[in-house]
């Protein structure tokens, strides 16, 4: 974090932030549910500047046959860049923080899906960043999420997602690209609103012991703000009229 | 096993239906799919599109950047194409590196712009043999229904149509970059590539995954807005005959005339 | 196509090229079959200044077994570039170049070999380039064909191939280096003589729809020069007295 | 089969004791196993350190060479922070390129000690924008029991400490070596990582082996000299409640501060 | 050898080497048994500036299983090197020199081993080079022998290397880093001290058919020395007060 | 199945011929197979050679180019062989990156050369410690049968004697290549690998494809014009004993001096 500092103003004295949210106001969220028609289920975020497709496949028989598990399912992930998804092109082969990315989402939507259910099976949750910015990851698992449900594999609660930080002294929520690249800190969560539990913590930057509550804090707020956009575009999927 | 036998059941159905002329989706044999194209998809990147070929979907976005030129191309920038079967695009794709039909895919899309000389590279160039423009432009197949050839080439196309170059100044000899400025790309002509199957010696023009699989054999054949050819690759086990050859060309010809008119309609696409 | 220009007289007045040959001639070629002594089936030929060797194995076992096919055999195809082989040293790995060749010599190959006859194995087709020059996917081919019919492998027809292009706006027959690097197009062409099938067609560069039809014609004229070529090196194996 | 019967077994036996509060080692549940840290281990590396976490092992050396900064950070030095489970460690690991573990073990350790600043890399630049000073730490651990974050993490802080810093001075503009003379790397705080883990909701730190298997999630926290977090990350499938990351918080502070005192035993450690 | 010349004297006139040893003296040797707890036998050796590990595991199941040899064990070796091992900080991937050392190092411990009493069974020996010095290979061969014998397998007799070589016109035994940068030739040995049979050797440098044979006598008495120590590693481990 | 049998009677045989000093293809324990060097084969390399040892055949290239020397090497040219066995040399082999044999074969053919000094590369320096000449030999095994290591030796020294090298002018202290200028390589001596199998205590010389199987180990020894050892590798499960290790010195020495002949037949071969 903070590693880059130039003339911008964060946070102004009205408590108004660089791109015009205020403190706990998150970027605008946009899921549609149900856009591909070769993955089983899928869904497309656009979230600050963030778009993401996920798709997921399964359950399904698993390749090679050894990694299979003949108590539960198991659920793979990979969170992907194009090469233009960024300022600079991007190597299209997996870089290290891509497979530590798709590592610590599969984990915050492995409690979630009921994986008991369908033992020796595989659910494959594949996530490609069309466009990045600033909390890509949470962007990625809340599409991610949508399109397990949109794929009708059992759930046990959403998984949802966003990130607070530490910018010009102050605890906000959602930050966006130049308040990551300026800031004091960012911390993604995933949350279960339903089970109140939290799948996914990380931390880059300083804080106190009780910035740390606070961040907490205002990222399950905004993990509740996200649910209500996935649960609208699940709904708008299997029961709106959703001209594509 | 199952799959096996529905595509069996599929093949013989095509293969019916063909004999009478008539295709499983009820196109005429050399009619297009409805395509449609959206630039401007990928707002960071300096072109992009999505392009819909049926229920075939590809995102094609063109970073363009400083770069050094190739050893003995001193004398202009420089161009690559690539193209990626995303796995949420196919139940049957793999993550992982490219696999040679997705290779042999990316280079028939990258030359049949390429030898259209589409794009006008010497001027692309900063200082000679040291600092050229590279425009690199990425396919992503983002849904697989067949005919992956034509999408990409298309979504190419009116990526680099309507894509910004920045603008390098030379400041003491070292290419600067003058933020806020841009230019459009030099471009010439519109590739077309027209790509046709031949299933039990009937030619149709844009299979379809269906029908992507009962293929013979294919034909990828790029006209430029001269009409003239610019690019050909044939591809699949069995041959063709010189008359049905002649016959591709033809029709490549005339199709592709009706789908240039599509992507003139893209920004940047009038010049051509 | 034609990125390079140079002062070379490509076609002189009197319709002769820069090597000295006319506009339908094709360059010197040898082959001569059963050179190596481990493969079952071999060619090596001189076409122009190409120097390529092929090999032939099976119909054998496949490796790994999940990519063997009940209905029938199945035919694999590599085209490999020697270090040595061209002006600039060459990375050993195989190229992206060199993938997409090795596929569409292989689908120009296959429908002549009769793999129906031997389900569930493989006939590997390997193909090494000592020196290249321009045309050597063609001069690879016929070599290939010249292999597998060495190795006895059942054909329904032989394939030759040959390349055809446009040099000073006049089409002319299997072009060399020189005419590659500053001509204005070039396409290869596989065919089988006997069949009448063209199993091969590749373009780069710009033709009108009347000089396509000639470039196809003057390239399957080619090809059955190189048929001729490719019978005698099959007799002299096995008929003629063939001092190695 | 064998393994797994007895692993089921251990897991019921950790468990149980669990319960009553009490660990397979007899530790008491906020208890670090014995810590030793030795450095200079590798005196043909400028900085090393082994360190011994119970059965755990690491081996940890400091490169420090001329590099290029990367673009954009022109004004500051590199750190690069690795990792590695040799396959003599552990019955399980294999040689050959790391797998997600092995990863997400190498970008933790890296994070919990950039992102405490703890070297001060505006201090390890030559030339700005080309020629900077680099610090290539690689843990490699020799022995495997559970929780390597912290092992590596101890690892790495304790070789960084205690390193020695070549003197470049510029001749003509080119960085040149001043042999035999060094000094101390510009470092500012001692960050050090906690892991947890949680088993059955009750909260342990530094898991062994066996219990490193029964976990439900884990989690690393890594504190700085202030006593403020500078690092987070999450692991494993279930989930926390919001009572445990902050209890978890405390008993990283708190448990931090102790191995601090350890750390600061280290050359160099009492600076920060 | 010999590439580089500086002004070191390699031997003064009193038969002194750069060191301070003699022509027939090796650096100093230690070797420690049983110093890991996961692997089934190993060993940590000092010789010179090598500090080098070296951890067994087997005879067990093989992975892939078709590698396994139904009438023996086989035995596998990885030689590797830290990437803070050596003056530059190396590429953790295995170098070519790492392969083929591992190679050598591979069959020169393969006799020694009673593979015949375990077939279907691999045994894994994993090397790591903590600190290179010239000679790691025979350093690498001695701690890894070591190794072997503490993990219980049998053997027909123990493996000892050590290198000799031309320094100033002279054999000498043992060479050092300098003395392997600026002399003449360098030879390492293994030898089996009870069976006389010599399972490694590699010579860099010229030699005349004399000092060949001169060499490969100095190395053997080397190995010799080195047989010694590993006796006594084995004997303190198994039967020594021995205090961590 | 069938091959292993007939593998077992075959080394039956070839046990029971050597009890009796008689080998399998009729020659003498220390005679050489028929060779064969034509020079010149790939005119558009630098230098070339194939070999035929037997049935054992060799296509090498030496391509010449400038290049940056190592660092610390900055006083002498580049020299680096390699070889690869294609896979139509072999059933067994397959494509793909080379296995520990081949590297092993590329290290050893390589080191005979380096080691010998053969080439004396402090000629081949344009600008010290910036541009040198490197010459790049590459072996490719065409037909397998046996003892690639001398094959690949004999087939890289004689590409190397003959090859031509560019010549390269400072022009405004760039490296510039004078078209049409050539010279002779700085070579100094001839050196000669001979490889030896040991089949139950009997030292074979250049043992084909069916003796290779059955060796218990093999040494391979090379030597100079001057009749000295410059490099040495055994290979092999089994050890050796001291004098037979001797005596596998003196057959190299005797049997090189012989093989050395041959490679002075080669153009640029009387030199050394």
């Amino acid at each position: 974090m903070g590693v880059r500092k130039s003339d911008i103003v964060l946070l102004d004295d009205k408590g108004i932030r660089c791109d015009g949210r205020k403190i706990d106001e998150p970027r605008h969220i946009m899921i549609k549910a149900g856009v591909l028609k070769n993955a089983n289920g899928s869904a497309y975020i656009e979230f600050g500047e963030n778009k993401i497709l996920a798709g997921v496949f399964g359950p399904r028989d698993v390749h090679p046959k050894h990694l299979a598990n003949t108590d539960r399912g198991i659920l793979r992930c990979r969170y992907h860049m194009q090469p233009f998804s960024v300022g600079e092109r991007k190597n299209p082969a997996p870089s290290r923080r891509e497979i530590e990315i798709s590592k610590v989402i599969k984990e915050a939507l492995e409690s979630a899906v009921m994986l008991e259910n369908f033992p020796r099976t595989v659910v494959d949750v594949y996530i490609e960043v069309l466009q990045a910015d600033g909390g890509s990851r949470c962007a990625a698992l809340d599409a991610a999420a949508v399109a397990l449900a949109d794929a009708g594999i059992p759930m046990r609660d959403m998984v949802s997602a966003c990130a607070a930080g530490k910018v010009a002294d102050t605890i906000v929520l959602d930050i966006n690209n130049e308040e990551d690249q300026e800031g004091q800190a960012d911390m993604p969560v995933a949350y279960m609103p339903n089970l109140e539990k939290i799948t996914l913590v990380q931390l880059d930057g300083v804080l106190t012991a009780q910035e740390y509550k606070k961040c907490l804090e205002t990222a399950i707020n905004g993990c509740k703000i996200v649910y209500e956009v996935q649960k609208k575009a699940l709904k708008d999927k299997f029961f709106g009229d959703n001209p594509q | 096993m199952n799959t096996s036998i529905i595509d069996a059941l599929k093949k013989k159905k095509i293969l019916a239906l063909l004999k009478n002329g008539q295709r499983i989706d009820g196109r005429a044999l050399d009619e297009l799919r409805p395509l449609t194209v959206d630039t401007g998809v990928i707002p960071k990147a300096e072109g992009s599109a999505r392009v819909r070929l049926g229920d075939t979907e590809v995102v094609c976005g063109v970073k363009i950047q400083l770069d050094k030129p190739f050893p003995d191309l001193g004398d202009r920038g420089i161009f690559i194409c690539t193209a990626e079967i995303l796995p949420l695009a196919d139940p049957n794709a793999e993550p992982g590196p490219p696999n040679e039909e997705v290779i042999e895919l990316a280079r028939v899309v990258d030359r049949g712009i390429r030898e259209s000389h589409m794009i006008d590279l010497t001027k692309l160039v900063l200082i000679k043999d040291k600092s050229v423009i590279g425009l690199f432009v990425d396919n992503s197949v983002t849904d697989y229904d067949g005919n992956l050839f034509d999408a990409c080439s298309y979504a190419s196309v009116a990526s680099v149509l309507s894509c910004k170059v920045p603008k390098w100044e030379l400041k003491n000899d070292v290419p600067t970059l003058v933020p806020g400025e841009v230019s459009d790309p030099p471009t010439t002509t519109i590739p077309v590539s027209v790509t046709m199957g031949k299933i039990a010696d009937t030619i149709i023009v844009d299979p379809n995954a269906d029908e992507w699989k009962c293929m013979d054999s294919r034909i990828t054949i790029t006209t430029n807005s001269d009409g003239n050819i610019c690019a050909v690759q044939k591809g699949g086990e069995d041959g063709f005959t010189f008359d049905q050859l002649v016959k591709c060309s033809e029709i490549s010809i005339s199709t592709g005339a009706k789908i240039r008119e599509i992507l003139k309609q893209v920004p940047g696409g009038n010049k051509c």
